[in-house]
């Protein structure tokens, strides 16, 4: 009864083929899930190696109880102290060894599958419709009918592989980053968790299914961010990433709502047929899409939500890569895609989302200008790179969106997982010496190219990659996206409509210039990046420089896999221009089921063929732009003056505004946080509550009954005259109540 | 004739409430009862030259049953005074609240 | 199993049997501690009662559970029903039967009970005959009032659990049980006298000529109807009286904003079994006499625009203004404790929304409220066994040192948070849904209340399980021993369950939800998709 | 003798027929007077006149029993033979078991060896039953003041007690005087219509269009007072509170049941048989008595930690109730009135007698704190006593049949065309404050700890006991069972309500009243 399927997916031409078989893609690393949480509730550490304080810090924290699981993280007795500092006591899990097989391999598992069915999908051809398995009814309820569907089609396909992929890459970094953590199954439960949900997220047929991996993301997010829980910040980090999604997921969910009470469909296939119906760039689908765009913000860290993101660096760092880099953060980008039919009925909303794009994207990179440690550096920069995509999918390049979004996730991944790496090396480095430095400021590295060189080589793929160096994967996504947009400026259902009273060709304008700045900070702080923490003088210390070194294997195949990913991702969709590198367009073609009659529809159903000249000219300039970035970096910065963290002197003026990332998170405190929190406790608890409710209603009313009965008891005088005056009141009351009537 | 008994039995019955209104002694206070008494008896024996003997029968009753009264009600006051060495009913106030 | 249940005649029995089971069983205890003699005695024989308590819902839950499926989820009717005679002088009659409504309240009862028991065991010490008697006679009188059919009947029942609570606060609550205990039976109290003014004038009213009628379906046909009172020198309808009679009764119960504020303190300082019954279970009873009684009495009143928006802004209010001031809560329990008034919100909004998701989602919550509450009252009872406070202050970083606690706590906040995929989800997603239909702005309102529950209950357990381990007493905490883990384990399934696959639930409660919002509004809902495909 | 036809009371014979159980107790208590004051004074002597006691009230039941029975009528006269009074007599029997039951222990346990006690309660009951009976205001004189005076000396019985004299010189005081105002108030309706016979009262309102005579009037706005003042209504009340007090607990039981039930059952009778024509007339008096002695009976008693004026207030404020009955002047009222009165009685018996049970030698330890976990060392006690609170704040199931009692009021407050609804709200908002101190008693049986130093109370004495469980018991049973008592107090209005053509139980009656206010 449960998996009872239903004849709807009969007719479609993957029927029978192993794309049947999707259900087992979640349901893999959920497998991976249940086992590990079961692993990390055995209570089973055995001690590793060093750290004579470990033995003490696990007796303390057992006891007679004998609960050796209890050590999961670093207390009091051998804090490093730094904050953020990601490695912890060594202490390896009894079924360590097991974790590290099952971990990873219900990824590999489910990305060998993912590739199965991509080769299926490949072999039945042109696919118009997309294939939809109902599994069981979910949620029904009167004429709501939400059933527990998947649903495959190219753009699920594309997500699919990247998720299972980059995925599987980085469980297997993790297997060495994480063994010597006590909490190593509770990680790769976590991990696997995240993977299903993920998948279920891109696979789900409606969007209450698509909510389900949403929020389930968003839980993975805050148990991995809060991952090291014993130490407040990264509590504070999980919990905050969880709420402010929550936000976020709060306008998804009125948008469902919306969607459900005037098209009286949630499911994709449902809406995108209601859709039409709808009137073009009207109030409703407005609405709707805006608020969908709420979501996005929240899940996919953009103005006015993205504060959450940098704090989730608190996570170990591949978690870092995989959730908030790679997969789950652009699940906005995905939504709006998914969406594109509503979003391009909305010209409005796609301008916002544009502009708030837009704005991202340069306002984070600023703030990484400034950023020390090397996560808060990727972390603003995922930020802009997110920022960027939705300057594609804003303005109808929706293409553009999601093929930046994989080139996104290969060459951020391999700058995590590098940055992982340098920081598994300085945290050695500490751990042998047990210095309590900042492992992963840059301020204490420097010179490390000549103790990792594998990585170095790796780190400078992707930076050229993100900054936009011709050939390299990000060269050609990003390149398209802001193609696109400067020739929607121009010719456009968005260019046609106003936002706020701007004409949208100004704004897409704007926005352009915009991402063209931002695409120079890119290059200005991933430069500064690299310069800082590979090249210079090396800062660690005298006695902690011996112990740096490279990563195991484990840790490094996965990087050059990935490397190799950031070189050729662009080949994925080549423009016109490069169509001596191969094939054009492979992603435009096998994404146009989806979202091509939407994007025709921004573009007013021109294809956007640009000129030569002017496609020569906007490659140009943008080359010219990353180019210049890099060599601003490499002229003006100069690593060798640096000082270690704790020598270092206080900022002032704009950078000092900048390193603490324009006050944002205060000023959210100050205006949204404290005043909740205060009125809260003052105004609704302490006031209405226990003042007006209960002190003056309820316990005023005993009092008031109890102060008449205090009346009645003081007439009550024993004097029987008394009782005699009020027996004869009582007459005469009587006789007045006769003459009343 | 009627009317004049009436209002004079009215009068004497609120002399009669007003002494117990007024007056502190216990045994004062019963004789203002027993005024009280009286005048509804003269409203009866009024009432009665109207009606029939009724009226009558009933003061008979009520003399004897106020005869039965004042016995029982002296005992009580007596046994008051027993305890208190007075029927001054402003210092009898034990029971109140 | 069908055939099964009709071999035994299963439907004509079962609900008296429900009512009988724990009356038996508490005067079986009532019988074992009087035999002792002394206290010494019973002291020493305290193991007894709570076997028998245990067993004794456990047998309940086993005989209820035929209900599942002998329920006939095709029709709103009232089934399993069972009418006997009882004061015929006064039309009084001991009718019972059950719908879609009440199946899973009686359901959530007897789930929950064996747990109430289990969650005792080791906390309660003292005079555990009484204590058991007590709660087996409360369940008795819990299920009283969701299978009558009868409003006289249903008034004992309502009045009756009362006092088994009023005792069970009162003698094994906390330190301001006296107060808390008080303070709950008079504000109960307060609005169940007026609903029994409305009800003696209704069972007249239904009876006419021939002596008062108490029948649900007499009642329901006359009590709209006509007739006006005078108040102040105003002339308002009758209905509308009797409607708001009734609804203080429940607003109480459930509680509603502004009628909330005996629950924190009952809450509070009830043992843990108190408190789980009383949020899983007693809080229900107010929502649900408004879909039983409320709603489909007095269609005109409860849909009238001004009372209707009142009811809708109230339980939107609620919602946030709960969660709110839970967030600022010192005390684990209290915080719960608004929590729950913010859950209720959601289904006054539900109900009165009036469209069949909310009204079933309404229901949902119901269900889901008692499952993941009554867990989270359940694990603080087992902290509090340990440590014996409640104060969030107190704990911090316990995670390390109760791990199987620290999980299970995180995972029962995520339900009641409504994370997808727990029951939580289920429930608000059909109200605020189904709600958003009705009334969009204040539907968008309550929404908000998803972010404020994130924002308290992950504020708490970070507070409680995260962060430092800054007190030495904190260190040496046992973790969850095999009973407080065997009692949770079917909380979590059941968890799941509904958060996965509700539909079983949902069907058996659809043809219900139909007919009130059909009475109520007085128009057919949109023909259900669903329920055509499903048997 | 064939009750087939009425008894016609103008025939000696019969009309001693009618009298035959109040004639019945009387003559037994004369007898018994005799012999108790033939043996001297002692304890085994005092029990045996109150086990005499019990028999002659066990006897004289049996003959009201028969009389129900037999369903037995009689013609218009100065007695009444109807349902209605049968029944009210056995309330007031069953009190004065009780009483006497109880007196016997306490009397014992207080040094008080005088049996002429147990022998006065049952005089004092002969006039109430007398009360019952009457149907002539001079019979309603006669049984009033039989059982005032018998019950002025019972409540001084204790001659030890300053208190109880005191008690007694403000009852009879205060007695007296409102008796002087009943009085008045008769000898103005006699004035008014020149009959004494209550039916001709009626009649002759009617007849001679008096609805507006001011004498008349006048006359019943007095008899309110004296009625007021018996049955402790506010603002007559105020010599209940002391008097309670001051008296011998099982006298103070006495009083808060008995006394109040006799009274009632003239009142209404009364009020239903000779002043239905001026119903619109007394009607807002009656229903201002009413709303007024609840509020302040309940209120007035939160205040309060001796139980026995605690109880007191509480039976001012179930007098109030009782008003309630009256003042819907229909047939259901009178049903309601008799319900009420049997469970009502029942409880407060119970309840003194678990006073009775642990108050210690010298009216000791009669405070509400004293009883400070009582649970712990007396279960049974406490439990019991549970149930009389709970039944007298009208609770359902654990309050046995305190809630029937509460919704047949009610029942009879709305059971009319146009309902008294805002006399009912009064009713139960103030049964809601009286949790307050109902369930402060309970609260401090069962939650509160045992008092440091506080003695364990001996276990209860036999007939105290007996009559604690007999109680609950009975209270319970009927919380579940009330069908055969509600069945023998259906159709057992006063006569002339009954003989209104056609009228049901559920038609008032037929006569104008002004509309709810």
């Amino acid at each position: 009864m449960l998996l009872q399927h239903e004849v709807s997916a009969v007719g479609h031409p993957l029927a029978g083929t192993v794309a049947e078989w999707l259900w087992l893609l979640p349901l893999l690393p959920l497998l991976g899930f249940v086992i590990n949480g079961l692993l990390s509730l055995v209570p089973a550490t055995v001690l590793g190696p060093g750290d004579p304080d470990i033995a003490h810090g696990a007796e303390g924290a057992h006891g007679e109880a004998g609960h050796g699981v209890a050590v999961h993280a670093h207390d009091s007795a051998d804090d490093h102290g730094a904050h953020g500092d990601d490695h912890h006591r060594v202490v390896r899990h009894r079924f360590a060894w097991l974790t590290s097989i099952v971990g990873p391999a219900v990824l590999a598992v489910a990305f060998g599958l993912a590739v199965a069915i991509f080769l299926a999908m490949r072999g039945v051809g042109e696919m118009s419709a997309p294939f939809v398995q109902r599994y069981f009814s979910w949620m029904p309820a009167g004429s709501l009918r939400i059933d527990a569907a998947f649903q495959l089609d190219q753009l699920s396909m594309v997500m699919i592989l990247v998720i299972t992929g980059v995925g599987t890459l980085i469980h297997l970094f993790s297997v060495g980053y994480m063994q010597d953590d006590p909490g190593y199954p509770r990680y790769f439960a976590y991990l696997n968790l995240f993977v299903a949900f993920m998948l279920v997220l891109v696979l789900g047929a409606s969007y209450p299914v698509l909510f389900v991996g949403w929020e389930g993301v968003g839980l993975c997010s805050y148990l991995l961010i809060g991952f090291w829980f014993s130490e407040k910040a990264n509590a504070d980090a999980g919990k905050k990433a969880f709420i402010v999604n929550r936000i976020g997921d709060f306008g998804l969910l009125i948008a469902m709502f919306l969607l459900f009470a005037n098209l009286g469909a949630l499911d994709f296939v449902g809406v995108n047929e209601a859709a039409t119906r709808l009137t073009f760039g009207g109030p409703l689908v407005t609405a709707i899409c805006l608020f969908m765009f709420l979501g996005c913000t929240g899940k996919s860290a953009q103005i006015p939500l993205y504060i959450w993101l940098p704090d989730a660096m608190a996570g170990p760092t591949p978690v870092s890569a995989l959730i908030h880099a790679a997969t789950m953060v652009t699940a906005g980008v995905y939504l709006i895609a998914r969406s594109s039919v509503l979003f391009s009925m909305a010209p409005v909303a796609g301008l916002t989302v544009t502009v708030i794009g837009a704005l991202t994207a340069i306002f984070a990179a600023t703030i990484g200008l400034k950023q020390w440690d090397i996560k808060k550096v990727l972390a603003y920069s995922t930020v802009s790179q997110l920022g960027y995509m939705f300057i594609g999918v804003g303005s109808g390049a929706y293409v553009a969106g999601i093929f930046h979004l994989v080139t996104h996730a290969f060459f951020k991944a391999l700058l995590f997982l590098g940055s992982g790496s340098v920081i598994f090396a300085m945290h050695a480095a500490y751990h042998h010496t047990g210095s309590h430095e900042d492992a992963q400021d840059m301020r204490n590295m420097g010179g490390l190219s000549r103790y990792m060189r594998v990585t170095w080589v790796l780190m400078w793929i992707a930076t050229l990659a993100i900054a936009g160096v011709p050939f390299f994967a990000g060269f050609f996504s990003k390149d398209e996206i802001l193609g696109s947009v400067f020739l929607r400026a121009r010719e456009s259902t968005l260019a046609d409509a106003s936002w706020l009273g701007i004409p949208g060709s100004s704004v897409l304008y704007a926005a352009y210039a915009l991402g063209l700045a931002a695409a120079l900070l890119t290059a200005i702080y991933m430069t500064r990046m690299m310069l800082y923490t590979f090249h210079g003088p090396n800062r660690t210390g005298e006695k902690e420089r011996d112990h740096l070194g490279e990563a195991p294997w484990i840790m490094t195949g996965p990087l050059v896999v990935l490397g190799v990913l950031s070189l050729f991702g662009g080949w994925l969709n080549l423009p016109a221009l490069t169509s001596f590198l191969g094939p054009v367009g492979a992603l435009d073609r096998w994404l146009e089921p989806v979202v091509g009659e939407s994007a025709r529809r921004v573009t007013s159903g021109v294809a956007p063929e640009p000129a030569h000249n002017v496609e020569l000219a906007l490659v140009g300039s943008a080359v010219a732009i990353a180019l210049l970035g890099i060599i601003i970096a490499a002229v003006r910065l100069k690593p060798a003056r640096l000082v270690p963290k704790a020598q270092a002197p206080e900022e002032h003026g704009i950078e000092r505004v900048l390193a603490n990332k324009y006050y944002v998170d205060e000023a959210y405190d100050r205006v949204v946080v404290e005043p909740t929190v205060g009125i809260s406790r003052g105004v609704l608890w302490k006031g209405i509550d226990q003042g007006i409710i209960d002190s003056v209603f309820v316990n005023g009313s005993a009092r008031l009954a109890r102060g008449v009965a205090s009346l009645g008891s003081w007439i009550q005088s024993g004097q029987v005259g008394t009782y005699a005056w009020v027996l004869v009141i009582g007459v005469l009351a009587v006789l007045g109540a006769f003459t009343i009537r | 004739m009627l009317a004049e008994a009436i209002f004079f039995s009215a009068v004497l019955f609120t002399i009669g409430v007003i002494g117990v209104l007024t007056r502190r002694n216990a045994i004062i206070i019963f004789m203002c009862v027993e005024l009280m008494l009286n005048a509804v008896n003269l409203s009866f024996v009024a009432f009665a030259r109207a009606y029939g003997v009724a009226g009558q029968i009933f003061v008979f009753f009520v003399m004897t049953v106020a005869a039965a009264e004042a016995a029982v009600g002296l005992a009580i006051i007596i046994a008051l005074f027993r305890h208190k060495q007075t029927v001054n009913l402003q210092n009898i106030n034990l029971l109140r609240g | 199993m069908r055939e099964l249940l009709d071999s035994i005649g299963y439907d004509s029995w079962v609900l008296l049997a429900l009512l009988v089971i724990p009356a038996l069983a508490a005067l079986g205890i009532w019988v074992h501690g009087a035999m002792l003699g002394d206290n010494e005695a019973r002291d020493r024989a305290s193991g007894t009662p709570r076997q028998i308590a245990l067993w004794a819902f456990i047998i309940e839950f086993v005989v209820s559970l035929g209900l599942w499926w002998s329920y006939d989820p095709s029709t709103a009717a009232m089934q399993a029903t069972l009418d006997l005679s009882w004061i015929p002088s006064w039309g009084v009659r001991f009718a019972l039967g059950i719908d879609g409504i009440s199946l899973m309240m009686v359901l959530l009862t007897t789930f929950l009970m064996p747990l109430a028991v289990l969650g005792s065991w080791t906390s309660i010490r003292l005079k555990r005959h009484s204590y058991y008697a007590l709660l087996l006679l409360l369940t008795t009188g819990m299920l009283g009032v969701f299978v009558a059919r009868d409003l006289f009947l249903f008034y004992v029942m309502w009045e009756m659990m009362l006092v088994p609570m009023y005792f069970i606060i009162g003698i094994w609550g906390g330190e301001r049980r006296i107060y808390a205990t008080m303070k709950f039976f008079i504000y109960t109290m307060v609005g169940s006298m007026l609903m029994l003014v409305a009800i003696v004038y209704l069972g007249i009213k239904a009876g006419g000529a021939a002596g008062p009628d108490f029948a649900y379906e007499s009642v329901r046909r006359m009590a709209g109807s006509g007739g006006a009172m005078t108040l102040f020198g105003a002339v308002v309808p009758a209905s509308l009286l009797m409607f708001l009679a009734f609804s203080l009764a429940f607003a109480i119960k459930v509680p509603m904003f502004p009628f909330h504020t005996w629950l924190p303190d009952a809450h509070v300082e009830a043992p843990t079994a108190g408190s789980v019954i009383l949020a899983g279970i007693m809080l229900k009873m107010g929502t649900y006499g408004f879909l039983r009684f409320a709603l489909p009495f007095f269609p005109d009143a409860a849909m009238h625009p001004a009372v209707r928006t009142t009811f809708l802004a109230l339980g939107t209010i609620g919602v946030l203004y709960g969660a709110l001031v839970a967030m600022v809560q010192p005390d684990f329990k209290k915080l719960v404790a608004y929590s729950s008034v913010s859950h209720l919100g959601f289904v006054m909004l539900g109900i009165f929304a009036l469209t069949t998701q909310s009204i079933q989602g309404a229901l949902m919550i119901m269900i889901n409220h008692g499952i993941s509450t009554g867990a989270l009252f359940l694990l603080i009872g087992m902290i509090y066994e340990r440590r014996h406070t409640r104060e969030i202050a107190a704990y911090g970083g316990i995670a390390r040192v109760v791990p199987l606690f620290a999980a299970l706590l995180t995972f029962v906040s995520l339900s009641s948070i409504g994370l997808p995929g727990t029951n939580g989800f289920v429930g608000e997603f059909l109200v605020l849904l189904g709600s958003f239909q009705t009334t969009p702005y204040l539907a968008t309102l309550a929404t908000l209340g998803v972010i404020f529950a994130a924002a308290y209950l992950l504020w708490a357990i970070q507070r409680i399980l995260f962060n430092r381990l800054h007190r030495v007493e904190n260190e040496h905490i046992p973790d969850l021993n095999a009973r407080e883990l065997a009692l949770m384990v079917p909380l979590v399934a059941v968890i799941l369950w509904l958060g996965i696959y509700p539909a079983p639930v949902l069907r058996r409660m659809e043809a219900s939800a139909e007919q009130l919002v059909t009475q109520v509004s007085g128009v057919a809902p949109a023909t259900s998709v669903a329920r055509a495909g499903n048997p | 003798m064939n009750f087939m036809t009425p008894l016609d009371l103008s025939i000696p014979s019969q009309l001693t027929i009618a009298l035959a159980p109040d004639l019945l107790l009387m003559g037994g208590a004369m007898i018994l007077l005799l012999w108790a004051a033939w043996r001297p004074e002692g304890v085994r002597h005092q029990r045996t006149i109150g086990t005499a006691c019990i028999a002659l009230i066990a006897l004289t039941a049996v003959v009201i029993g028969w009389f129900i029975y037999r369903n037995a009528t009689a013609t218009q006269g100065p007695i009444a033979v109807d349902r209605f009074r049968w029944i009210a007599d056995l309330v007031l029997l069953l009190a004065t078991a009780g009483t006497i039951a109880l007196s016997m222990d306490y009397n014992e346990r207080e040094g008080m060896m005088a049996p002429e006690a147990h022998v006065l309660i049952l005089l004092a009951s002969s006039g109430m039953m007398l009360l019952a009976a009457a149907r002539d205001l001079m019979v309603v004189f006669l049984g009033i003041e039989t059982m005032s005076v018998a019950t002025y000396v019972l409540a001084g019985m204790n001659r030890r007690s300053p208190r109880a004299a005191e008690s007694a010189m403000k009852y009879f005081l205060l007695g007296a005087f409102s008796t002087a105002f009943l009085l008045y108030g008769m000898a103005l309706v006699y004035g008014a219509t020149g009959a004494t016979n209550i039916s001709v009262i009626g009649d002759r309102a009617v007849q001679y269009g008096l609805t507006g005579s001011p004498l008349l009037l006048t006359g019943v706005a007095l008899m309110i007072v004296g009625f007021g003042f018996k049955v402790a209504a506010a603002p007559f009340h105020m010599w209940a509170p002391d008097v309670y007090e001051g008296a011998p607990t099982p006298i103070t039981a006495y009083m808060a049941a008995a006394v109040k039930a006799a009274a009632f059952a003239a009142f209404l009778r009364i009020w239903y048989e000779a002043f239905t024509p001026v119903y619109p007339s007394w009607h807002n008096a009656i229903w201002w008595l009413a709303a007024v002695t609840m509020a302040v009976g309940n209120i007035v008693a939160l205040r309060q930690r001796d139980l026995k004026r605690l109880l007191a207030y509480s039976s001012i404020a179930h007098a109030g109730y009782l008003l309630v009955a009256l003042t819907v002047n229909s047939a259901a009222g009178s049903e309601a009135f008799l319900f009420y009165a049997f469970v009502y009685t029942i409880a407060t018996l119970g309840s003194f007698a678990v006073v009775v049970a642990l108050g210690e030698a010298g009216e000791r330890s009669l405070n509400v704190d004293d009883y400070a976990g009582l649970w712990t060392v007396r279960p049974w006690l406490a439990i019991a006593m549970a149930v009389f609170m709970l039944a007298l704040l009208g609770f359902p199931v654990f309050g046995g049949a305190g809630f029937f009692a509460k919704w047949y009021v009610l029942k009879a407050a709305l059971q009319v065309p146009s309902p008294h609804w805002k006399l009912a709200v009064v009713l139960v908002l103030t049964s809601v404050v009286s949790a307050g101190y109902y369930l402060y008693v309970v609260m401090v049986m069962f939650m509160r700890p045992r008092l440091a130093g506080a003695v364990v109370p001996a276990r209860s004495r036999g007939l105290t006991g007996f009559v604690i469980a007999a109680s609950a018991v009975l209270l319970i049973a009927l919380g579940f069972f009330p069908e055969r008592l509600v069945r023998l107090t259906r159709g057992s209005a006063p006569l002339s309500a009954l003989s209104v053509p056609a009228a049901s139980s559920s038609v008032p009656l037929p006569l104008t009243r002004p509309a709810d206010r």
